[in-house]
């Protein structure tokens, strides 16, 4: 059906293509296998929060408690394993994305509910969520040596020994593929879109605007939890104060540059893929190109302005050719 | 299917609507029957959006009750009112601009199969409804860059798939042309013999008297009166709308022989419209006719610097001018009264103040301070003379009615006072008294030496106002007429209605 | 109660309620701890919270014109970082380089208002990506070093209007809220941010100077920014590439708090000093009773919940 | 070769017996500590050692601390405690200089002030007296006799620190490029420095990328304990720890299994709680008179034996512990 979503996502997907081949040529280790496999890592976490993030975006909301979303629930996922090692990876994911599931309940009720706008809702529980994760850790991280291993190896084995690819990367396609259809395919997906285009149009068209709404934030509150059980997964120590703290801004960096529009109501799966797969690029480049650590800030801004500048104008002439 | 056998299908008893202590709409007794055109009539902010919407759902009403086949029931939101088989087509349409043009029509009732939309079905459906509407809009294509006149058809064709028996249309035609009206008419009438009450809202006596059987005038906010259409007169009728008789129907006596003040040579903005010439000279109103797509308002919002044309030239005083943004062509004493109300002309949270006075800040301000005292006795004064029903000045546009917001708008550019005025369905959703007073206006304006550019979508007022008639089809002009010249026939032809459905 | 007024309160529901929390907010923290009511303490902790007043305030008028500036404290460090490099590397004089913090700071502001004016970019995205790049050169300049600035500029905080505790950097804050109230509900600018927020399209239709007036915003809005430079500078005595790292949400958050929408168009002065001041007396009473930081935080996050609770409940009971 | 562990917390050396503070008009001394910030488990180690001392002298002590390590975060928890009467403020810096002003507000008004863990490097006048952990001067050379030990003194290594400002890091980065001109470690080679932010992603991200630009790569050196956990895992996940040596600072805690599964043969740390424990002691005497924090000056800290103020009266806390899969049991923090 939609041949013209697709072509949103052209020139961003140019844009990487290009910054792959200038990155190869300065270092071409860049594209070993070994290094594919650094940027497959980066992703899982940043794709997963941020496909939620996009359900929110798409009614005209805003998540950004993502991060303390994703630290509590992966907070309390790490000290439930740590005190009930017995308990299998698989069953405590699902523990994961219900905790998460919980948390962005709360702010689904907070703005679908009671009518709180979402960005001072979610800047409440931004801090609010935070402070849990302290309280409920009693300010304590939860050690490596305090975890399955089973839990690491989800961030270092693929399936039928194909380390290449783990399993955590096929979490967060598996993930993508399933949003996808969902958007494209549900009448819910379909009522996110009509909602951002038009609330209240939405709403006297017949559509269940709260119940939706709501929906989505749980939704990103689900893709925060089961990052929080990906991180533990990844890095192993699981601290309260650092455990996705900040990780909001770089999730709606992907998002937005995605081409989701802040004004609700547009964007696609493909393109939140390929904004977490440009800042995946960049982050790495960054550290296989030998780059003063110094000039890293400035150089990452400034390829991202790039990256949005060529994406507008590519955009422009697209759009221009295609009226005439 | 049931019998057009004039049965009450709804009835409303005493429904009053109060917004805070303002009562807008009191006790209100209306019947729709199966079979009938009902129209609601009444000056701007006489209650009948309010009326339509309560039955609707979208409002709740603060007295009163609602029976439906004689059962009392209560309508809380729009979608039980479709389940008791109510559909409204509102006066401002909605729409979901990333959705399709298909799923806008079925939003919040998409065909689904095995848990997914079922999208070959849903095509399938919008294809035929469309058709059956008479419009050409591509249902895969997203809403976004449809027309007002497009977005409403998206409407109509969602309420007519609700297979409701009771639908009431809130100012449909206000931005139809007169083709698109006639075939709207076709509709109407078919679904009348279908056995479906219809409520009609609009201010066009013809289309009442071409359409309607039954008509009920509200003033103030209380029903004064109910017709049968067969058994009274348009006098009758604006005599129950205003209370009092009726002013004279504006007609153009000077014919301008002055310079051309505007001139537009070669203009093309491929795809939209190509190689137009036309002037307007000092005291003139020329109208622009053509068809819903025509070019229209584009080339009035190039003429204002909102787009650039490819290639041609604009003089302003036989001078050529360079206009790259709406500021330029204030500068030369340029105004526009945008097509689109919500979303070009209104600032809906502001005051009646902030909106009136929003285009002539720079003169009714001091060194970048602003003068309210000055903004305040505008206000007051543009709102005594274009007559808008509200409770002060200090209210927020969005507590008015659809047409009164119109009015304000109408009133942000005249307080510009400007000496070349492009109009866009500048009367879209104004009562016959208001009409004829903005009439009577434009006219005046003219007088003074304002050159007008006309477009509208009521081929009377445009015969009636211009002194001369451009038609254009497809991005092109294809005639001109003289003031003598323009008969509606004529005008219809020349814009390329091919159906038989015309207007009188 | 007359008509008039309830109409009034009811426009401003978020102003009054934030407010009523301020009132609360500062009987509590006096009555459960009686550290609190200290003058010479609370002037002197308040000289903490300047920057982030003064930042509200221009954050105002730009989330009241629809957009954001996620950049205001990447500027404010970098503008010390180019100050302390011209003063260090360059020998010039800091009292000759006052005069620049705000006119650096306002030409970093204009890039963002190009790309946003011009480019037609959303802010949000534009100002994530100068974040990064105004930190970075920032950084490039003064990489790990601090710089420290000459003793006459330090301590502009201890400066006091005679036998009072007004210090210079608040008498700053109150001239800087009356001219940002006056700017925003008196001026024609103010009047066009405001417009530009409602409907940005029905304001390009007006005849309002979109771009313009959205350039000269984040101008304004980075110039600010300069001058809250200046002020950490002297408050601190060093410059820094990490100063004032993530205060831009703090600053947000007091706007978003004061009533202002995020979608813009509504919003008012006095509700985001208010709030910032609410903010600042929340956390200054918990400070001085030894609250956690954690507990803070979430205090914090439990306010702005309150605040807009409270405003809902009022609403509906009327 | 740095010592094995000579103290285990809380036990082993003798002490010459603590004499409870005799309090002035029956207050105690109030001491509090504020670290980087909350929820760090290095300095929870160093608030148990303050919180033993703190039973044993006795005095009233508390921790406060921001929730991130801004480094003008700490200004408003000084001015606080001021406020609410503390005596002595022990605070680990995150910035040398930013606080210089309210430490001269602090003093001005009587309160003792400690830099611990890491000094106010340049700005020691602003401060009383400093207890760090170990003899940063010799941290370096430490810890590249501990990598090249275990890299047989020969091949590429390369170094992932913390922040490009860490005073700490650099003065041990610069001790390590000195130590590395002795002709012993002649065939190994400093490949690069690269800088985790101790942040877990930068910090994994970074590891990855020494190890795509060095394909012969032989040690990573994280002196940062987020750095060292960080490329353990990186190391571990490719699958990589038969070639490549990770070690660094960090502590028992983290490492454990990394030490246990011999991904990593061995790191290093001293002791926090055996700093924390320390400076309770030098804050009290300072706080009483009794001590002047002066070259040359020396003090019983408690069970912990006698300690000396040395140059810039700065306190070593004690040498470093090596931590390896036999003996990281012993550790608990
Ligand atoms: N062939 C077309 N297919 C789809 N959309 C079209 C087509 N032609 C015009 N439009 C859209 O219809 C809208 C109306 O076009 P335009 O304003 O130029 O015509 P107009 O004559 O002013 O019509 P109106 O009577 O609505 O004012 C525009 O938004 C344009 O994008
Ligand atoms: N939300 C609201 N709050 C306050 N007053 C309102 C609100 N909506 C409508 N009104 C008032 O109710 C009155 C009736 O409005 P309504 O929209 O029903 O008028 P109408 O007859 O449809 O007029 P028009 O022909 O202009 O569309 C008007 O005076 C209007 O100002
Ligand atoms: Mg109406
Ligand atoms: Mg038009």
């Amino acid at each position: 059906m939609n041949g013209f979503r697709w072509r949103r996502e052209t020139p961003l997907a140019g844009i990487l293509l290009l910054l792959v081949v200038a990155v190869s040529i300065a270092q071409p280790r860049f594209l070993s296998p070994e290094n594919l496999r650094s940027i497959l890592l980066w992703l899982p976490l940043l794709v997963i929060v941020a496909l939620g993030e996009m359900t929110v975006i798409l009614t005209r909301g805003i998540d950004v408690s993502v991060g303390s979303m994703l630290g509590l629930s992966g907070m309390m996922t790490a000290m439930l394993l740590r005190d009930h090692p017995e308990i299998p990876v698989p069953v405590a994911a699902l523990f994961a994305m219900a905790a998460g599931g919980g948390l962005g309940a709360i702010n689904g009720g907070l703005v679908a509910g009671v009518g709180i706008p979402p960005i001072v809702a979610t800047l409440a529980t931004l801090g609010i969520y935070r402070g849990a994760t302290f309280l409920v850790s009693g300010g304590k991280q939860v050690d490596d040596y305090q975890l399955p291993r089973a839990l690491a190896g989800w961030s270092s084995d693929g399936p039928f020994g194909a380390d290449i690819v783990p399993y955590v990367v096929w979490i967060a396609l598996l993930a993508a593929v399933a949003m996808q259809r969902f958007l494209t395919d549900s009448r819910t997906g379909r009522d996110w879109y009509a909602i951002g285009g038009d609330p209240d149009g939405a709403a006297d068209r017949g559509v269940a605007v709260r119940p939706r709404v709501f929906l989505a934030y749980v939704f990103s509150g689900v893709g925060s939890g089961l990052a929080g059980l990906l991180y533990a997964s990844r890095f192993g120590t699981v601290n309260p104060a650092s455990i996705g703290n900040g990780f909001e801004l770089l999730v709606i960096s992907a998002t937005v540059i995605g081409g989701v529009s802040i004004f609700g109501g547009s964007g696609t799966v493909a393109g939140v893929l390929l904004g977490s797969l440009l800042l995946g690029t960049i982050s790495v480049a960054l550290a296989v190109l030998n780059i003063a650590e110094t000039w890293q800030s400035a150089v990452y801004g400034a390829v991202l302005l790039a990256a949005l500048l060529a994406d507008d104008a590519m955009r422009r002439r697209l759009e221009r050719e295609e009226r005439g | 299917m049931s019998k057009p056998d004039g049965s009450v299908l709804l009835r409303t008893i005493g429904l009053s609507k109060a917004f805070g202590s303002v009562t807008v709409l009191e006790n209100a007794d209306v019947e729709l029957r199966a079979g009938e055109i009902h129209a609601f009539l009444g000056e701007n902010g006489a209650g009948k959006s309010t009326l339509a919407k309560l039955i609707g759902g979208i409002h709740r009403p603060t007295a009163g009750r609602i029976e439906r086949d004689g059962r009392p029931v209560t309508i809380r939101n729009p979608r039980e009112a479709a389940s008791l088989g109510i559909g409204l087509i509102p006066q401002e349409p909605r729409t979901f601009p990333d959705l399709s043009a298909a799923e806008n029509i079925f939003v919040g009732r998409l065909p689904m199969r095995g848990g997914r939309v079922d999208w070959k079905t849903l095509y399938g459906r919008a294809e035929e409804l469309l058709r059956t509407l008479g419009v050409e809009i591509d249902p895969r294509r997203p809403a976004r860059g449809l027309s007002v006149a497009d977005r409403q058809m998206l409407e109509l064709a969602g309420a007519l798939s609700l297979d409701a028996r009771i639908l009431l249309l809130d100012e449909t035609t206000a931005s139809l042309t007169p083709g698109e009206v006639g075939r709207l008419g076709e509709i109407l009438r078919r679904l009348r013999s279908e056995g479906k009450a219809l409520v009609f809202i609009g201010h066009r006596m013809e289309e009442i008297f071409d359409l309607c059987d039954r008509a009920t005038v509200l003033r103030d906010g209380r029903i004064v009166g109910e017709r049968r259409v067969r058994e009274t007169t348009p006098d009758e009728l604006l005599r129950l709308m205003v209370g009092r008789a009726m002013g004279e129907a504006v007609t153009r006596k000077k014919v301008a022989d002055g310079p051309p003040i505007l001139e537009v040579v070669g203009w093309s903005q491929p795809p939209r419209f190509r190689d137009i010439s036309f002037s307007i000279r000092k005291g003139e109103i020329v109208g622009l006719a053509g068809l819903v797509g025509a070019g229209r308002t584009e080339i009035a919002c190039a003429l204002f610097g909102l787009s650039r044309p490819t290639s041609g030239e604009v003089r302003i005083d036989g001078r050529p001018v360079e206009i790259r943004s709406p500021e330029d062509a204030m500068r030369h004493g340029m105004a526009l009264v945008p097509e689109d109300r919500q979303r070009q002309g209104a600032f809906l949270p502001l005051s009646l103040r902030e909106n009136v006075t929003l285009s002539s800040l720079p003169r009714l301000s001091g060194r970048g301070w602003l003068r309210e005292d000055d903004a305040r006795s505008r206000t007051t004064e543009w709102v005594r003379r274009l007559g808008v029903r509200c409770r002060e000045i200090e209210q927020p546009l969005r507590q008015l009615s659809g047409g009164n917001q119109q009015k304000i708008v109408l009133a942000k550019w005249l307080e510009t006072g400007p000496r070349i005025l492009l109009l866009d369905e500048p009367t879209r959703g104004i009562d016959v008294n208001a009409k004829t007073e903005v009439h009577r206006w434009i006219a005046e304006l003219a007088d003074q030496g304002v050159a007008t550019l006309l477009i509208s979508s009521d081929l009377p007022e445009v015969l009636a106002l211009s002194d001369r008639v451009l038609v254009l089809r497809a991005g092109r002009l294809v005639r001109e007429f003289a003031a003598g010249e323009a008969t509606p026939e004529a005008v219809i032809a020349a814009a390329g209605v091919t159906t038989e459905a015309t207007v009188r | 109660m007359g008509e008039r007024w309830r109409r009034a309160s009811a426009r401003y529901l978020p102003e009054l309620t934030v407010t009523g929390l301020l009132a609360v907010a500062l009987l509590l923290s006096g009555w459960r701890e009686p550290r609190f009511w200290d003058a010479a303490y609370l002037f002197d902790r308040s000289t903490l919270h300047m920057e982030t007043g003064l930042l509200t305030l221009t954050m105002t008028l730009v989330i009241l014109a629809g957009q954001i500036d996620l950049s205001v404290t990447s500027i404010l460090a970098l503008v010390g970082a180019l100050l302390a490099t011209l003063h260090v590397r360059f020998g010039v004089p800091m009292t000759v380089l006052l005069p620049f913090g705000p006119i650096f700071g306002g030409l970093l502001g204009s890039v963002n208002g190009y790309l946003v004016a011009r480019r037609g970019l959303p802010s949000l995205v534009v100002t994530l990506a100068t974040m990064a790049l105004f930190r970075g050169i920032a950084q490039i300049l003064l990489g790990d070093r601090s710089v420290m600035m000459p003793p006459e500029m330090v301590g502009i905080e201890r400066v006091t209007l005679p036998k009072s505790y007004l210090h210079a950097p608040l008498l700053l804050l109150i001239v800087a809220t009356v001219a940002a109230y006056l700017l925003l509900h008196r001026t024609v600018f103010g009047r066009y941010v405001t417009v530009i927020g409602v409907n940005p399209e029905a304001a390009r239709y007006s005849g309002v100077p979109v771009a313009r007036t959205m350039i000269r915003l984040f101008v304004l809005s980075g110039a600010m920014a300069g001058l809250c430079s200046l002020l950490l500078l002297s408050r601190l005595g060093v410059a820094r590439y990490d100063h004032a790292r993530g205060w831009e949400l703090d600053v947000i958050t007091a706007v978003v708090l004061g009533g202002t929408s995020i979608f813009g168009g509504r919003g008012t002065i006095y509700g985001s000093i208010a709030a910032f001041l609410l903010i600042a007396i929340v956390q200054t009473g918990m400070g001085v009773a030894g609250v956690k930081a954690e507990i803070q935080v979430t205090a914090i996050g439990f306010l702005l919940l309150l605040a807009i609770f409270l405003a809902k409940v009022t609403e509906r009971g009327r | 070769k740095p010592d094995e562990p000579t103290s285990t917390p809380g036990a082993s050396v003798p002490s010459a017996g603590a004499s409870p503070v005799a309090t002035e008009a029956g207050k105690k001394i109030r001491v509090v500590y504020i670290p980087k910030n909350t929820g760090n488990p290095y300095f929870d180690g160093v608030v148990s050692g303050f919180e033993e001392a703190a039973r044993e002298l006795p005095i009233e002590f508390s921790t406060t601390a921001p929730a991130q390590p801004d480094p003008t975060g700490q200004i408003s928890f000084i001015k606080d405690e001021i406020q609410r009467g503390a005596n002595v403020l022990c605070i680990t810096p995150n910035s040398p200089d930013a606080l210089n002003s309210v430490l001269d507000d602090a003093r001005a008004k009587g309160v003792k002030v400690l830099a611990v863990d890491a000094d106010f490097e340049k700005n020691e006048s602003h401060r009383d007296g400093a207890i760090l952990p170990t003899d940063f001067d010799t941290l370096g050379a430490n810890q590249i006799e501990l990598i090249g030990s275990l890299m047989n003194y020969s091949g590429k290594f390369a170094i992932l620190s913390a922040t490009t400002d860490a005073p700490n890091q650099n003065h041990w980065i610069a001790g390590m490029k000195e130590a590395l001109k002795d002709p012993k470690y002649a065939k190994m080679t400093l490949v690069g420095v690269v800088y985790g932010d101790d942040r877990d992603q930068k910090s994994v991200t970074e590891a990855e990328g020494l190890l795509t630009k060095h394909p012969d790569l032989r040690g990573i050196l994280a002196p940062t304990s987020v750095g060292v956990a960080a490329a353990a895992k990186v190391v571990e996940s490719r699958k990589v720890a038969d070639r490549v040596v990770v070690t660094g600072l960090g502590t028992p805690n983290t490492m454990r299994r990394y030490l246990k599964d011999g991904i990593v043969p061995a790191v290093a740390l001293w002791s926090p709680p055996d700093m924390g424990y320390i400076a309770a002691y030098a804050a009290v005497g300072l706080a009483k008179g009794e001590l002047k924090a002066e070259e040359g000056v020396k003090f019983q800290a408690g069970k912990r034996g006698e300690r000396a103020f040395g140059k810039n009266g700065v306190v070593i806390a004690g040498p470093p512990l090596v931590f390896r899969k036999d003996n990281v049991d012993e550790y608990r923090f």
